[in-house]
């Protein structure tokens, strides 16, 4: 059952790597989100923790309902293309996801010599996300790809807290959460100033501090 | 005695250049006239009246007496015929070279006193040379210094071995003291001509009898260095007693060698020319270059 | 750690130089009270004077602390405070040129230092000096030279010494006048006390090279820095070059004191120090005297262009022979001090001679010769100096208004002069108590050292313990008693002869009117030198004509520079390359945020394959 | 219980923008309770050092020296911007470049910035003081953005985005951090008082990539080349009061977390690797910071390269890390912090006044703004090290501890690059200090308040420096205080 949600969270990020568009790179994001959710009820299910099934809750709701929803609301707002803005193809972003991926194993095989190897596949995609997360804002010229971005390296922290500890202390989780969340809220506004400054939100012609 | 061997220098100074004169001339298939001729000069530039620029300062009219006392000075250094020299405590060789330049300083400040261009220029140029004989000139010294462990005067005006580096340091000396007395081919003494006047372009202004002080002082200043070369080249001794006669033919000996370089500088001024200012640093570099090969000749001493 | 109870040290050499610095100093303070009058506003005024006695009292700090961190921190400030001195007229770009140029390359220098310093407390874990002393003799011979070469950069940056000059010549005449004669006469000496104090005090010379090298690098000081002063027409950087020749001298006695500790004969480095060390004070002296003096004229004509001035002997007639007491001072003529500090340093080049073998007494006789081919150009670029300001007739109106200077001012310069004086005649005493410093550094018995208080005559039998040698004499007052004397006689009969005396133009080759434009000028003045070294002055001319027409030639204009070898080919090098690389790095920061986060990505990933390098 | 008075204030005085209306007020009570905080602050301080205890609170709160240290520096630096925060955003006001509104928006966002980075020394939880510098740059990147112009939105959304990167590294090794205590078995509490006595039983193999991608991170934070690029931007667009607070405290606290994952690090791993890894960033931030100083043409930008370059010479202290280079570590943090607030204070002075940044366009301001202009001047001679400020003393005891482990190329690229620095300081300010005024320029005069804030702190420059002297004695003491071991 952990399987399938892995294999979802794969490839709903492969998904988001060949988006070319801000609303399937969200789609993305929300699918990745919700088999993060799955993933994390599974394992409150099998260690049976209330704390954790707050925690699959909140997931639920900020990352599946709420930062979607407020991201595409903020597409409607601003009124821009739907164009992500490539700096790197897609195919050629699937040659890195690959590279990513080998580079995630190899990584955690290194770093967990007591752990299952169930464990260290977790830890592997968590990783891995992390990873495309980076490479997203790296090579995604609008802003909002860069948000995004950020939350999916956020999805593969909270996997990787979730497989190496159990998940972090409760309070730590909560505030964590709370902390994306705000922090989502606060691009979005930065996102809707630079594209009233700019009349774009290409984050790559903001070079005008350089130096 | 210090004032014998001044009044000895002042007298007999003048003679030497008119000696040289003389020489020349003579060389030259000419009558030229009497050895006596400085003297006349002198005198006659003593009784006449001056005539003093009008924006010449202080230092104008002071200056004959700086570069007369300096020179005198300097010529009481060195022991003409007293051993020691009567004022030895009072300075060595080194000393003399600073005196001398002491003079020069004046001179060449007077020089540019009067405002005309022909005193600049014989300052800028005295003083160009000057610097450059310098250096040779310590080299001198130095390899006397090593042959002879001081730098006082008086230790190598007694009798003394002649050596290679006495004798190249002589030669040094010798084309040192034809620049420093303003002879060819350095300077012409002869000349007005302004494109190569050095010493005469500085004293231009100067009339009466401070010209003759001026005169006078270069005089003494020429037969203190004709000393120290034949000194090095001949080095002879006081007696330490003896006959009358003795006595005399050591005094014609002793006066008679200065004579010598006298003829010898005389000689070199008839064959060659003057040479371009420029030119002046090759040939003081030369000078230079014998003083260093004598400090060798004293260092491997021979 | 920091053991700062405030240690002070009281010994001969720092007395000296507390000497030297009250000396002119306080000569300088009287001199300001004048110069800064009608200049500056009250509160600038003030706030000179605060700045003054700062100057004066981080210098004495200098001289007098026992201890690495009260010596450095007084060195920073009086670094610190002099800047301020050298920005005074902050208005004027120059100022602030040379104020950056002056503070960037003592920081330069004081980083050297204090590379120096940490090397050498690493040794004791002390910074006292008496401790450092004791444990620098245990350091291995490498770390020694290590040490050797920093404090030499160091110290050598402050001094002036070539290449590391640069700073002098703009530092020194921008400052006000009273200042330029304490940083030329004694801040840089302070450097020269830093060296005393770290390489013979507390390091110990070891190898002879040292002191050679300090040698070779201070008989370049000597050539470049007088060279450069003939070529200079701003009176005040022509003084300033002449400080960095002036360094240059006291370090030949300064370095030959080294290599004859390092030769183990004692009682030469003794003389040789002296020499050093009375050259040291002299300049102090006379470069103060000098720079005052400048400062005079400066205020007086408003203008530091010598090719403007001329004719001020007759305008400022006080100014004028304290000037010329100062430029036969610094022209090494007798009888007066800086005659006899020369003497000195040759004789101890020549003694030296006698001492070693082959190869070097070639080389000490080649260093003296040089120093002697520095005191005759010395001399020709002040019978320029004084020549072109203060003789003929005025070459501008700025020379043509000139008036005599305030009493404040002439007494300051008064003190300086009367000590030029008083410091030529009473050579043999001097040298008595410059015995007494320099074997209480060196740790030599000095009383071996025996000399006549006023007929200053060297012993040699004294001063080596081997039959070579003989003596040789130099008395100071018979020998200007003489020269007075003799001159006076002169007088005598020139007056006695009484004859008539006409004033009348000075003879213009039938030209109709000579006037100042007919003067030769400092530029021509300089022109054989500027011919005969232009292997190393490189001088070029630029030649312009204005035409009305094809056939008429409305002006000509002629110019004539030399290339400043040092900061052609040394410094702007350096600096253009330290500026391309930084415009270089500069590119990695175009602005691009996916660049940015790209680098952070690759740090990461870098640092994980790297991880194990670490 | 001084660290409750020093957490709450501030909460308070964001309640208090809040509520009233009046921005003159806010700001006078700002500076009230900030110098309360001031006062508190260095209770805590010497309650702590004197009785050597931490004190812990509600289970979240741990204060040891180190702690308690970094909340005065802290105290210090915003006391300050308090101050002059108050005539600056009067100024702005009637200069019209801010609406009323705004002014009160501005205490409510100064207020919140200060009690999160209060926050992040007092937590004992490493998550939660993870969180604590998270919020420090979301409420942060708001006052970057502040004046709302093209550049100040892009430089924020550079900061936030960057930021957030680094700070997501640093979550991401605050994870390993406690999957390393989870499987040491000793705690699952992430409570850094609870784990540093047993940081040696730890995995060695786990702590190093853990420590990694927390130095990356918070190194981001902090401002370690090569990942301080958004540190310029956002410096220089920053309101300067915020930019001393950014530079001053922001940067310590994220040195600060380093410090405190690397302790760990140093008994878990061996000192070698730490050490090896602070000189790496040390030095690279040194080399770039002094190239682009050189060439740089913006006032606040070269601020922000110092900033860089002391953040990297902190960095090599405390790689160096023997007791003493600590302890010149930390001094120099306080004295660092101190130095450019009062230089960014006075670069906002000549901002308001030239409304210029460009270096070569700025002129005479020591005819412009006498006050400002000395203390500027100082303040360069002070951040360029020189004696007797309090920066060269701290600078010194870098560099002996350099020399004493035998560190020669550190000691020898540190002052080849302090000089380095000088110079570009020198040249810049010299030109912009000294010289004449720009034509038809108003000189005016300056607030108390601005005044009172550049002196305390010039107060604060020069006191270690003259007061080693006398003082020496208990600043001994309290360094052993501060490091026990």
């Amino acid at each position: 059952m952990q399987e399938i949600t892995l294999i979802g969270i794969l490839i709903s990020t492969c998904l988001m790597v060949v988006a070319k568009s801000l609303l399937a790179l969200i789609r993305g994001f929300r699918w990745q989100s919700f088999f993060l959710f799955l993933a994390t009820f599974l394992i409150a299910w099998k260690e049976a923790q209330p704390s954790l099934y707050i925690i699959a809750g909140l997931l639920l709701v900020i990352k599946v309902v709420l930062i979607p929803q407020l991201l595409y609301k903020i597409i409607k707002k601003i009124k821009v293309g739907q164009g992500l803005g490539l700096f790197v193809n897609t195919q050629l972003s699937l040659f890195f996801v690959l590279l990513f991926a080998y580079l995630a194993w190899d990584f955690s095989s290194q770093l967990i010599v007591y752990g299952s190897h169930a464990q260290a596949g977790i830890i592997a995609i968590a990783l891995f996300l992390v990873l495309v997360g980076f490479f997203l804002m790296v090579s995604r010229i609008t802003a909002l790809a860069q948000v995004v971005g950020l939350l999916v390296m956020e999805n593969g922290l909270f996997l990787l807290a979730s497989a190496v500890s159990g998940g972090m202390p409760f309070f730590v989780e909560i505030a964590i959460f709370f902390d994306v969340f705000v922090s989502v809220v606060i691009m979005g506004s930065f996102v809707y100033r630079i594209n009233k400054f700019f009349t774009h939100i290409d984050v790559d012609k903001l070079s005008h501090l350089r130096g | 005695m210090i004032i014998l061997q001044a009044l000895v220098f002042i007298v007999s100074a003048p003679f030497l250049s008119g000696l040289i004169t003389k020489i020349k001339n003579n060389l030259r298939m000419r009558q030229g006239e009497s050895i006596l001729q400085p003297y006349y000069n002198l005198a006659k530039l003593s009784l006449k009246s001056e005539v003093l620029s009008e924006t010449t300062s202080w230092i104008f009219k002071i200056t004959p007496y700086i570069l007369l006392a300096s020179s005198l000075a300097g010529a009481l250094l060195i022991p003409l015929f007293i051993y020691p020299a009567p004022l030895r405590g009072i300075g060595d060789f080194l000393a003399l070279i600073f005196i001398f330049s002491l003079g020069r300083f004046f001179l060449s400040l007077a020089a540019l006193d009067a405002g005309s261009s022909f005193g600049g220029m014989g300052s800028s140029r005295e003083m160009f040379i000057s610097s450059l004989v310098e250096p040779a000139l310590c080299m001198v010294v130095f390899s006397i210094f090593l042959q002879f462990g001081s730098t006082d005067i008086s230790v190598f005006c007694g009798a003394h071995q002649i050596t290679a580096a006495s004798l190249i340091g002589a030669v040094a000396l010798f084309l040192i003291c034809l620049a420093e007395c303003a002879r060819i081919p350095v300077d012409n003494q002869e000349t007005h001509l302004e494109l190569t006047m050095v010493q005469e372009a500085m004293i231009l202004e100067y009339s009466g009898m401070r010209l003759a002080f001026i005169e006078l002082a270069a005089y003494i200043k020429q037969m203190v260095f004709f000393f120290l070369i034949a000194q090095l080249i001949f080095p002879i001794s006081l007696p330490a007693k003896g006959n009358f006669i003795g006595l005399l033919f050591w005094g014609l000996w002793y006066s008679g060698r200065i004579f010598i370089v006298a003829l010898i500088t005389a000689l070199v001024e008839v064959s060659l020319a003057k040479m371009r200012l420029f030119r002046v640093v090759d040939y003081l570099g030369f000078a230079f270059l014998l003083g260093i090969i004598a400090v060798i000749c004293a260092v491997i001493g021979v | 750690m920091f053991n700062l109870s405030a240690n002070f040290i009281f010994d001969p050499l720092s007395i000296f130089f507390i000497f030297v610095i009250l000396i002119v100093s306080s000569a300088a303070a009287l001199y300001s009270h004048g110069y800064l009058k009608n200049a500056y506003t009250f509160p600038r005024k003030v706030f000179a004077w605060v700045l003054l006695l700062i100057f004066v009292c981080s210098m004495l700090l200098v001289v007098t602390g026992s201890n690495l961190l009260v010596f450095i921190i007084a060195w920073e400030l009086m670094s610190l405070v002099s800047y301020f001195f050298v920005v005074f007229d902050f208005q004027y770009n120059r100022s602030i040129q040379a104020g950056m140029i002056y503070i960037v390359i003592t920081h330069i220098g004081t980083a050297f230092l204090l590379a120096a310093f940490l090397m050498i407390y690493q040794a004791a874990h002390s910074f006292d000096f008496i401790a450092l002393k004791d444990a620098c003799h245990l350091l291995p011979m490498q770390t020694r030279n290590t040490i050797f070469l920093l404090l030499l950069i160091g110290f050598g940056t402050k001094a002036g010494i070539v290449p590391m000059h640069i700073w002098l010549p703009y530092a020194h005449p921008q400052a006000p006048s009273h200042i330029s004669s304490i940083m030329s006469g004694v801040m840089i000496k302070t450097a020269i006390y830093g060296m005393i104090r770290f390489i013979f005090f507390i390091l110990g010379i070891t190898s002879p090279w040292w002191g050679i090298l300090v040698l070779i690098l201070a008989i370049i000081s000597c050539l470049v820095g007088v060279i450069y002063a003939l070529m200079e027409h701003d009176i005040k950087k022509l003084l300033a070059y002449h400080s960095v020749e002036n360094i240059g001298i006291i370090l030949l006695g300064v370095g030959l004191g080294m290599f004859f500790v390092s030769m183990n004969l004692p009682y030469l480095a003794v003389f040789a120090l002296v020499a050093g060390l009375y050259h040291l004070i002299n300049h102090a002296i006379f470069k103060g005297l000098l720079f005052l003096c400048a400062g005079s004229v400066c205020k007086a004509t408003g203008t530091r262009n010598m090719e403007k001035m001329g004719g001020l002997i007759k305008r400022m007639p006080h100014t004028a022979v304290y000037f010329l007491i100062g430029a036969m001072a610094i022209s090494a003529l007798p009888p007066l001090n800086g005659f006899v500090s020369e003497w000195l340093t040759l004789q101890a080049f020549f003694l030296g001679a006698l001492n070693t073998l082959g190869g070097t007494k070639v080389f000490l006789g080649i260093c003296a010769a040089m120093l002697a081919l520095t005191g005759g150009l010395a001399a020709a670029c002040f019978v320029k100096a004084f020549g072109i300001i203060f003789l003929a007739q005025p070459r501008s109106q700025y020379a043509e208004s000139a008036r005599e200077v305030s009493w404040s001012m002439k007494a300051g310069m008064f003190i300086l002069a009367a000590l030029v004086i008083i410091f030529g005649l009473a050579a043999g005493s001097i040298v008595k108590l410059l015995i007494k410093v320099s074997a209480a550094t060196l740790g030599v018995d000095g009383s071996a050292l025996n000399l006549s208080a006023y007929n200053l005559t060297l012993n040699l039998q004294a001063l080596m313990p081997g039959p070579v040698g003989k003596d040789s004499y130099l008395s100071l007052p018979y020998l200007a008693a003489l020269l007075v004397i003799l001159g006076a006689i002169f007088f005598v009969i020139y007056r006695l002869a009484k004859r008539k005396s006409l004033t009348y133009k000075t003879w213009d080759c039938g030209y109709y009117k000579v006037g100042s434009r007919n003067e030769y000028t400092a530029t021509a003045f300089s022109k054989p030198f500027r011919i005969a070294f232009s292997f190393f002055l490189f001088p070029y001319h630029k030649t312009q004509k204005v035409r009305e027409s094809f056939y008429h030639v409305k002006a000509f204009s002629y110019e004539t520079h030399t290339t400043p070898v040092f900061k052609k080919y040394v410094y702007y090098p350096l600096l253009a390359w330290i500026l391309k690389f930084a415009r270089l790095l500069r590119r990695i920061q175009p602005g691009s945020i996916h660049l940015y986060l790209a680098y952070i990505f690759a740090v990461i990933i870098l640092l994980i394959m790297f991880i194990n390098k670490f | 219980m001084q660290i409750i008075f020093i957490l709450g204030i501030p909460l308070a005085l964001a309640l208090a923008a809040l509520l009233l209306r009046r921005q003159k007020t806010i700001g006078l009570l700002n500076c009230a309770g900030y110098l309360l905080m001031l006062v508190q602050s260095v209770s805590l301080l010497r309650q702590i050092v004197l009785s050597g205890k931490t004190i812990s609170l509600f289970g979240f709160i741990c204060l040891d020296s180190l702690s308690a240290f970094f909340i005065l520096v802290t105290a210090v630096v915003s006391f300050a911007a308090a101050l002059y925060s108050f005539g600056y955003i009067n100024n702005d006001l009637a200069s019209a470049r801010i609406s009323e509104k705004k002014a009160r928006a501005y205490y409510l966002l100064f207020n919140l910035f200060c009690c999160s980075m209060f926050f992040v020394p007092a937590l004992d939880n490493l998550g939660m003081l993870w969180v604590a510098i998270e919020m420090t740059t979301l409420v942060s990147a708001f006052l970057v953005g502040f004046y709302n112009t093209k550049h100040s939105v892009e430089a924020a959304w550079k900061y936030i985005i960057i930021c957030s990167v680094g700070i997501i590294l640093a979550l991401l090794g605050t994870i390993l951090f406690s999957y390393a205590f989870s499987i040491s078995g000793i705690s699952k509490s992430l409570n850094w008082s609870e784990i540093t006595p047993f940081a040696n039983t730890l995995d060695k193999n786990i702590l190093k990539f853990a420590f990694l991608f927390i130095l990356v991170g918070y190194g981001t934070k902090a401002g370690f080349a090569p990942m301080h690029t958004w540190l310029p931007d956002a410096y220089s667009q920053a309101v300067s009061p915020i930019s001393a607070l950014l530079s001053g405290v922001l940067s310590n606290a994220a040195v600060y977390a380093i410090f405190r994952f690397g302790i760990i690090v140093i008994d878990g791993v061996g000192i070698a690797y730490f050490s090896k890894l602070m000189l790496l960033f040390g030095v690279i931030s040194l080399v770039i910071s002094g190239g682009f100083m050189l060439v740089q043409k913006d006032l606040k930008r070269l601020l922000a390269y110092s900033s860089i370059e002391h953040i990297g010479i902190i960095a090599i202290g405390l790689g160096l890390a023997s007791p003493l280079a600590l302890c010149g570590a930390l001094a120099h943090i306080f004295n660092h912090a101190v130095t450019k607030s009062l230089m960014f204070f006075g670069a906002g002075n000549i901002v308001n006044l030239y409304q210029k940044h460009n270096l070569n366009a700025i002129r005479g301001v020591l005819k412009a703004m006498p006050f400002t202009g000395v203390m500027l001047l100082l303040g360069v001679f002070a951040l360029c090290g020189f004696p007797p400020f309090s920066l060269f003393i701290s600078e010194m005891i870098i560099l002996i501890a350099a020399f004493g482990a035998n560190a020669y190329l550190i000691a020898g690229l540190l002052l080849l690059f302090l000089s380095i620095v000088f110079g570009a300081f020198i040249y810049h300010f010299g030109k912009m200090l000294y010289g004449n005024l720009p034509k038809g320029m108003a000189v005016t005069g300056q607030c108390l308040s601005g005044k009172i804030a550049f002196l305390f702190l010039f107060l604060l420059i020069c006191a270690p420096g003259i007061g080693l002297l006398f003082m020496q004695k208990d600043l001994i003491w309290f360094v052993q205080n501060l490091f026990p071991r």
